[in-house]
């Protein structure tokens, strides 16, 4: 049991070191498209470590509380999340609803302590985050109900062994309208550009940020690492098939990341409105038709 | 057009019809000027207000010291007849007092209490002209009279930086001079924007 | 038999320990700079050069940020009123401590062109500790880049205190605030 | 020894002894309901689980009673909010113009539910309901509205005269008016007539789509210990009927071969599904803090119905395990909005901020409850809404989905809602001065928290015991502890207590990177971020009205065509009420004589 829980801060560390690289290296990309010479690739960890350097303030103990629930529920969510086949923590509980759920603690915490500091800027922001959210998990949700229905299993190791065993018949391809879905949903779930509502600095002041300053910012920024670590492997085991070793998912995981970050750098923003309008019309109708043809025709790819 | 007058002509009968105009200055076909008593004033603006001119594009004064007068603008604008009109009167400086627009104008509210600030004009009818807008804890006489003197007020107000030394001046140095006097020729040939 | 070769390492005093890790994070806190841009003249104009594909500040780390908590840099670029220096105090004391400012142009440092109005403070390092001046009428973007390095070097060589320095003089800049604005913190009927 | 008999008789006798007491001294009447209804549960409680409830009557002629799994789960869920609320009388009753009618019918109500949930024949059945009705209908309006009794009552009456209907349609069929051998042996037609009856009682109890406008007009406007009660525990009676409805019943129909599912119990799941999305979409624009928890019920009661619907032993335990779960969230967050309320006096959200300093307690009780009612680990509801899940995609219900999974996330929208606008945000002047909720009441709030935790962590006792009623219903029982602690979903394993436990490991992990840094520097709550403004009046910095605006203006236009049809109806019916006003109620005798007459004549017509 001891191993276990040190597995699992091991995989949320590595997720961590992981996403922080990745997104130092994607800032250097984004840079060099916009014809810049782009920072580190290790900016992001001078930026955090930075930040837990400073002495920050702070509004009281629920603006506290909030950072230490939402950083805490995070490492948890990553605790359960499997790397390859073999490197999971919790082998047979990573289900896959633990992952949508636990993941609101944290986000639930941060909302909390943002609205805390008493700042009305934090409030608009976490009141954007939750009704984006409400936008993308249901297209999401049916498409991932079509592909537990279709597999049989809710473990992400298990979905991932179920498409690697079919002559790796990844579920991006095999259900094709999902896969656009489930692309879509990603890019509202890490908060990219047609969709990133809720931090608008030059709007809302960065939204829940607003009133953060170091450590507990530098706090948030881990926990926002862990996290888009988890909605990014998410993905991966659920349309990119897993992964059997470590370097298929380094890879997996990087070109993902990277391409949602292009595709991201060349679009406007959306309004709140026009994002819940825009969810609820193509990718939902997508995502049904989806579960319908795969469901109850049986027609996969 | 309705009527064959054009709307400067239209304008300056309706003013001359009415009131006593001191002094009338068509600027050009779109700008006419008016002077008239400050006695008359607020009954122009009614009349103004009721021939079309219902914007009330500026408001504001401009201080006389030699003549010991404070003389109100008022600008106005007609989306019919395209004319800016503006109705000028000169008002006592000793204790300025002009009685507010705000029933004739609503707008006129945040201009009168700016004119306050900067010129002391009082504007009884304004239920708040005398709060503070601009200026946040003013100290001084209102600071657009000819008479007040900014840099003896930021002198007195403001701690200037001391320098023990004089900075190198460049015009003394030798190495530059050349590209100076270049520079300088080139300045003098042109004149003022037209072509030579 | 005690090795000769390594000795017993000395155990560090609380002070010397505190002293390591302030130099730790000197190391981060100078590359990763951010800044809260409070852009009030004409200064601000040199910015956007700075930031984007001629100087590309964010190669140094540096990048703009949202609000006073998150930022290290207050960034005074051109001339300030007295209402806005108002306002400048109120931010500056809302930053998180390490923080830093820097004075874009010769406005903050004796008034510039406008050293003789009513409305303009003329030396800004009265009224908050200013760390760096960058100075001329208006600076190119190369000395603005110059201006960031060298906070830099100030950190790696410990002189930029200026924020120690308010917190030690605190009596005395809030006497020349006082002195200047009457007060700091004021009502206006439009926030009530 | 517990006999059921003498749990009513002692209820009913300490509701007439607390009349005459709470006259006297209001605190000593409403401390006698505190003991009775903790005796009445703890009894029930502990002879229920350890199946020793007797059943036979000795001093009620006429009465008869069985004790069934199902009303024994029921009736220890009520009993027990019941006996929670009962803490909150000796701050409450004073406020209200008749205190010792309060604390009777409090009394007189629970002894409705008890014989109700164990009574063994219809007629019974429909007495107790009445009993309950009409006792609730004389709380209610001793709270805030008088006319919110008046809603609650009509809707409740169609309920009961649809189970009336019901129930005399069986008993042209079958002869007997018994439960169990009555509902077993309906067959064809009657079936389908005593199946629709007895869901509109449900729907109407539940407060279903398209029964729901009672609901928060009723959660809304009661007396605010009485909120609880009604969410918590009364609405859950429709729960019951609907169970018995949906699976003693489940008449036949053509089965879906596509979700395997008959077309009957498809039609009610997706107006449970409405019911799922509506409570939702309300719920997110609501201003008063009970209407929304109100709405939430109706949501709630929604899943309970999609979940009974699937016909399926793991949605079967996921609903009587939500049926817990909603009973202690809701109760929770009602009695903290209830205490919130003493001590301030409203509980529309606009109008408060702040409370979170001076009631952390409170704070955390109403924080606990949310969590479970947003479906969220380690709470109760988690392990409710993960297993109607698991039976929900086994069936490939996509539609029904699309709705179950917009209430989980929508729920997580509107509960944060009062938590930023009431608890967070600033501190407004006016409630600088408030205090903490009394001991007493801290009490039964602390208790439900503890309760909402142990259901979320450790779930397989409950369900241990719910297995036992999913049987009764002749289903196969859930597998739970294989492995240990677990529970087997239909395509995964739930282990509640681990996930609880590397929540806690992962919170702690957090709190000693925080520990560990710089200490920070505490400024007030006015010290913000305003873009460099001086803002004094702490209203300007706290956003609390329409909160959701940008959400709320996609499909404000579409919220009232509920309220409007039901308008309409109640027009239509005051018209009709004004012709026979008009008809009978004229000021002419000479008229209503003619009228007598006629009726007299008509009525004798068969006769003569």
């Amino acid at each position: 049991m001891l191993l276990n829980i040190l597995i699992g801060l091991g995989v949320a560390f590595f997720g961590f070191v992981l996403q922080t690289s990745i997104g130092g290296i994607n800032r250097k990309i984004v840079g060099r498209l916009q014809k810049r010479y782009g920072p580190k690739w290790y900016q992001e960890f001078l930026d955090i470590f930075k930040l837990l350097s400073k002495r920050a303030t702070s509004h009281g103990w629920i603006f506290d509380f909030g950072v230490i629930m939402a950083l805490g529920g995070i490492i948890a969510t990553a605790m359960f999340m499997p790397i390859t086949n073999n490197i999971v923590a919790f082998a047979g509980y990573d289900n896959f609803f633990i992952f949508v759920y636990l993941i609101a603690v944290g986000m639930l915490g941060m909302a909390m302590s943002a609205s805390g500091s008493g700042n009305p800027f934090a409030s608009i922001g976490v009141m954007r985050a939750l009704t984006t959210m409400l936008a993308y998990e249901v297209p999401f949700m049916i498409i991932v109900l079509t592909i537990i229905k279709l597999t049989g299993f809710s473990s992400l190791t298990e979905i991932g062994l179920f498409q690697q065993a079919s002559g790796n018949n990844w579920f991006l391809i095999a259900l094709p309208l999902g896969g656009i879905v489930g692309i879509l949903s990603l890019m509202g779930m890490l908060g990219k550009k047609p969709f990133e509502t809720y931090i608008a600095p030059a709007e809302i002041a960065s939204g829940p940020m607003v009133e953060y300053g170091g450590k507990q910012l530098g706090m948030l920024f881990i926990m926002h690492e862990i996290t888009v670590f988890i909605e990014v492997s998410l993905f991966v085991h659920l349309f990119l098939g897993g992964a059997e070793n470590i370097f298929i998912f380094l890879i997996k995981y990087f070109l993902t990341y990277t391409t949602l970050n292009l595709i991201s750098n060349v679009n406007g923003r959306l309004k709140i409105d026009q994002v819940v309008k825009f969810y609820y019309k193509w990718p939902l109708l997508m995502a049904v038709t989806q579960a319908i043809i795969a469901i109850y025709f049986g027609w996969v790819i | 057009m309705m009527n064959s007058m054009s709307n400067v002509e239209f304008l300056k009968e309706l003013m001359n019809r009415n009131f006593k105009v001191i002094e009338t200055d068509v600027i050009d076909k779109y700008q006419v000027s008016f002077v008239l008593k400050q006695a008359d004033i607020l009954q122009a603006l009614v009349t103004l207000r009721n021939a079309g001119w219902i914007q009330m594009s500026y408001l504001s004064a401009i201080d006389w010291p030699d003549e010991s007068k404070i003389e109100m603008i008022y600008i106005f604008m007609n989306w019919e007849r395209p004319v800016h009109v503006q109705i000028r009167s000169k008002i006592d400086r000793k204790d300025p007092v002009m009685p507010s627009i705000i029933n004739i104008y609503p707008g006129a509210k945040y201009y009168e209490r700016e004119c306050h600030e900067f010129f002391g004009v009082k504007f009884p009818g304004n239920p708040d002209y005398e709060k503070q807008l601009i200026l946040e804890m003013w100290d001084d006489i209102p600071p657009l009279r000819k008479d007040f003197d900014p840099q003896a007020y930021s002198d007195r107000k403001f701690t200037k930086r001391e320098y023990k030394e004089d900075y190198l001046v460049l015009s003394d140095q030798n190495s530059k001079k050349e590209k100076r006097e270049v520079r300088k020729e080139r300045a003098e040939s042109l004149k003022g924007g037209q072509k030579v | 038999m005690k090795s000769t070769k390594f000795t017993e390492p000395r155990k560090l005093s609380k002070e010397e320990v505190d002293r390591k890790w302030w130099e730790i994070g000197d190391f981060f806190r100078r590359n990763s700079l951010w800044m809260l841009m409070y852009c009030t003249g004409c200064c601000a104009i040199e910015l956007p050069p700075a930031m984007t594909a001629a100087y590309d500040m964010e190669r140094l780390g540096m990048g703009p940020m949202a609000t006073p908590r998150q930022a290290d840099i207050l960034l005074i670029s051109g001339y300030l009123s007295v209402k806005s220096l108002r306002r400048v105090i109120y931010t500056y004391e809302q930053m998180s401590e390490p923080k830093y400012v820097v004075g874009l142009g010769s406005c903050p440092i004796n008034g510039g062109i406008y050293h003789d109005s009513h409305a303009v403070i003329n030396q800004l390092d009265q009224y908050i500790p200013v760390d760096t001046y960058v100075a001329g009428c208006m600076p190119n973007t190369e000395s603005v880049m110059n201006g960031f390095v060298d906070l830099m070097e100030q950190i790696r060589n410990k002189t930029a205190k200026g924020w120690i320095k308010y917190q030690e003089n605190n009596e005395w800049y809030k006497k020349n605030q006082k002195a200047a604005l009457g007060e700091v913190i004021i009502h206006d009927e439009f926030h009530e | 020894m517990a006999s059921i008999e003498i749990l009513i008789l002692i209820l009913v006798a300490s509701s007439i002894v607390s009349y005459f007491l709470t006259k006297f001294n209001s605190f000593a009447g409403s401390v006698l309901t505190i003991f009775s209804t903790m005796f009445v549960f703890v009894s029930l409680a502990y002879y229920g689980f350890n199946d020793a409830l007797v059943t036979t009557v000795n001093l009620l002629p006429g009465f008869t009673f069985e004790f069934t799994y199902l009303g024994a789960y029921f009736a220890i869920i009520v009993a027990f909010v019941y006996s929670m609320v009962s803490f909150f009388h000796p701050y409450f009753v004073d406020h209200y113009k008749y205190k010792n009618a309060y604390n009777m019918l409090f009394l007189l109500s629970l002894a409705g539910v008890l014989g109700a949930f164990f009574t063994d024949s219809f007629l019974q059945l429909f007495f107790f309901f009445e009993l309950i009705v009409w006792t609730t209908m004389f709380l209610i309006p001793l709270g805030k509205s008088k006319s919110a009794a008046v809603s609650y009552f009509g809707f409740s009456a169609a309920g009961s005269f649809a189970m009336l209907f019901g129930i005399l349609v069986m008993f042209r069929e079958v002869g007997s008016f018994d439960i169990t051998a009555g509902l077993a042996s309906l067959s064809g037609t009657n079936a389908v007539l005593v199946f629709v009856s007895f869901l509109i009682a449900g729907f109407a109890k539940l407060g279903v789509f398209p029964l729901h406008i009672w609901l928060p007009i009723a959660h809304g406007n009661a007396p605010h210990p009485f909120s609880p009660v009604l969410s918590g525990a009364l609405v859950k009676l429709g729960a019951f009927v609907a169970v018995l409805a949906l699976i003693r019943i489940s008449p036949a129909s053509t089965v879906i071969t596509a979700i395997s599912l008959p077309y009957a119990h498809y039609i009610i799941a997706l107006l449970g599904a409405v019911s799922i999305v509506f409570g939702t979409l309300m719920a997110i624009r609501e201003d008063d803090a009970k209407k929304l928890l109100a709405y939430s019920s109706m949501s709630h009661g929604g899943y309970i119905i999609v979940a009974f619907s699937l016909l399926d032993s793991v949605a079967f335990a996921g609903g009587f395990y939500h049926i817990l779960a909603h009973a202690l969230a809701s109760a929770g967050a009602f009695m903290a909005i209830a205490a919130v309320a003493r001590q301030t006096g409203t509980t529309k959200m606009s109008e408060m901020g702040g409370i979170i300093h001076k009631m952390p307690i409170t704070y955390i009780v109403y924080l606990v409850a949310i969590i479970s009612m947003a479906g969220i680990p380690p709470m109760g509801g988690f392990i409710s809404k993960w297993l109607i899940f698991q039976a929900v995609i086994d069936k490939g219900l996509i539609f029904i989905a699309i709705a179950v999974f917009f209430g989980s996330i929508g729920s997580f929208l509107y509960v944060f809602r009062p938590l930023a606008a009431l608890f967070l945000g600033q501190e407004f002047p006016q409630f600088k001065k408030i205090k903490e909720a009394p001991i007493l009441m801290l009490i039964p709030m602390i208790i439900i928290t503890l309760l909402n935790i142990y259901t979320g962590v450790l779930p397989n006792g409950i369900l241990g015991f719910i297995n036992k009623i999913i049987i009764e219903l002749g289903f196969a029982p859930l597998i739970i502890n294989s492995p240990a602690l677990t529970i087997s979903g239909n395509n995964g394993l739930l282990f509640p207590a681990l996930i609880a436990g590397v929540f806690g490991f992962g919170v702690v992990v957090a709190f000693v990177i925080f520990i560990l840094l710089k200490k920070s520097r505490q400024v007030g709550l006015m010290d913000t971020y305003t873009a460099a403004n001086f803002i004094h009046t702490e209203e300007l910095l706290h956003y609390s009205v329409d909160f959701y605006a940008p959400l709320e203006r996609l499909y404000e236009k579409y919220t009232t065509k509920m309220t409007d049809f039901y308008d309409g109806l109640a027009n239509k019916v005051k018209e009709l009420g004004k012709l026979a006003k008009y008809l009978f109620m004229s000021k002419y005798v000479e008229v209503a004589i003619f009228w007598i007459v006629a009726i007299l004549a008509f009525l004798l017509w068969g006769e003569l």
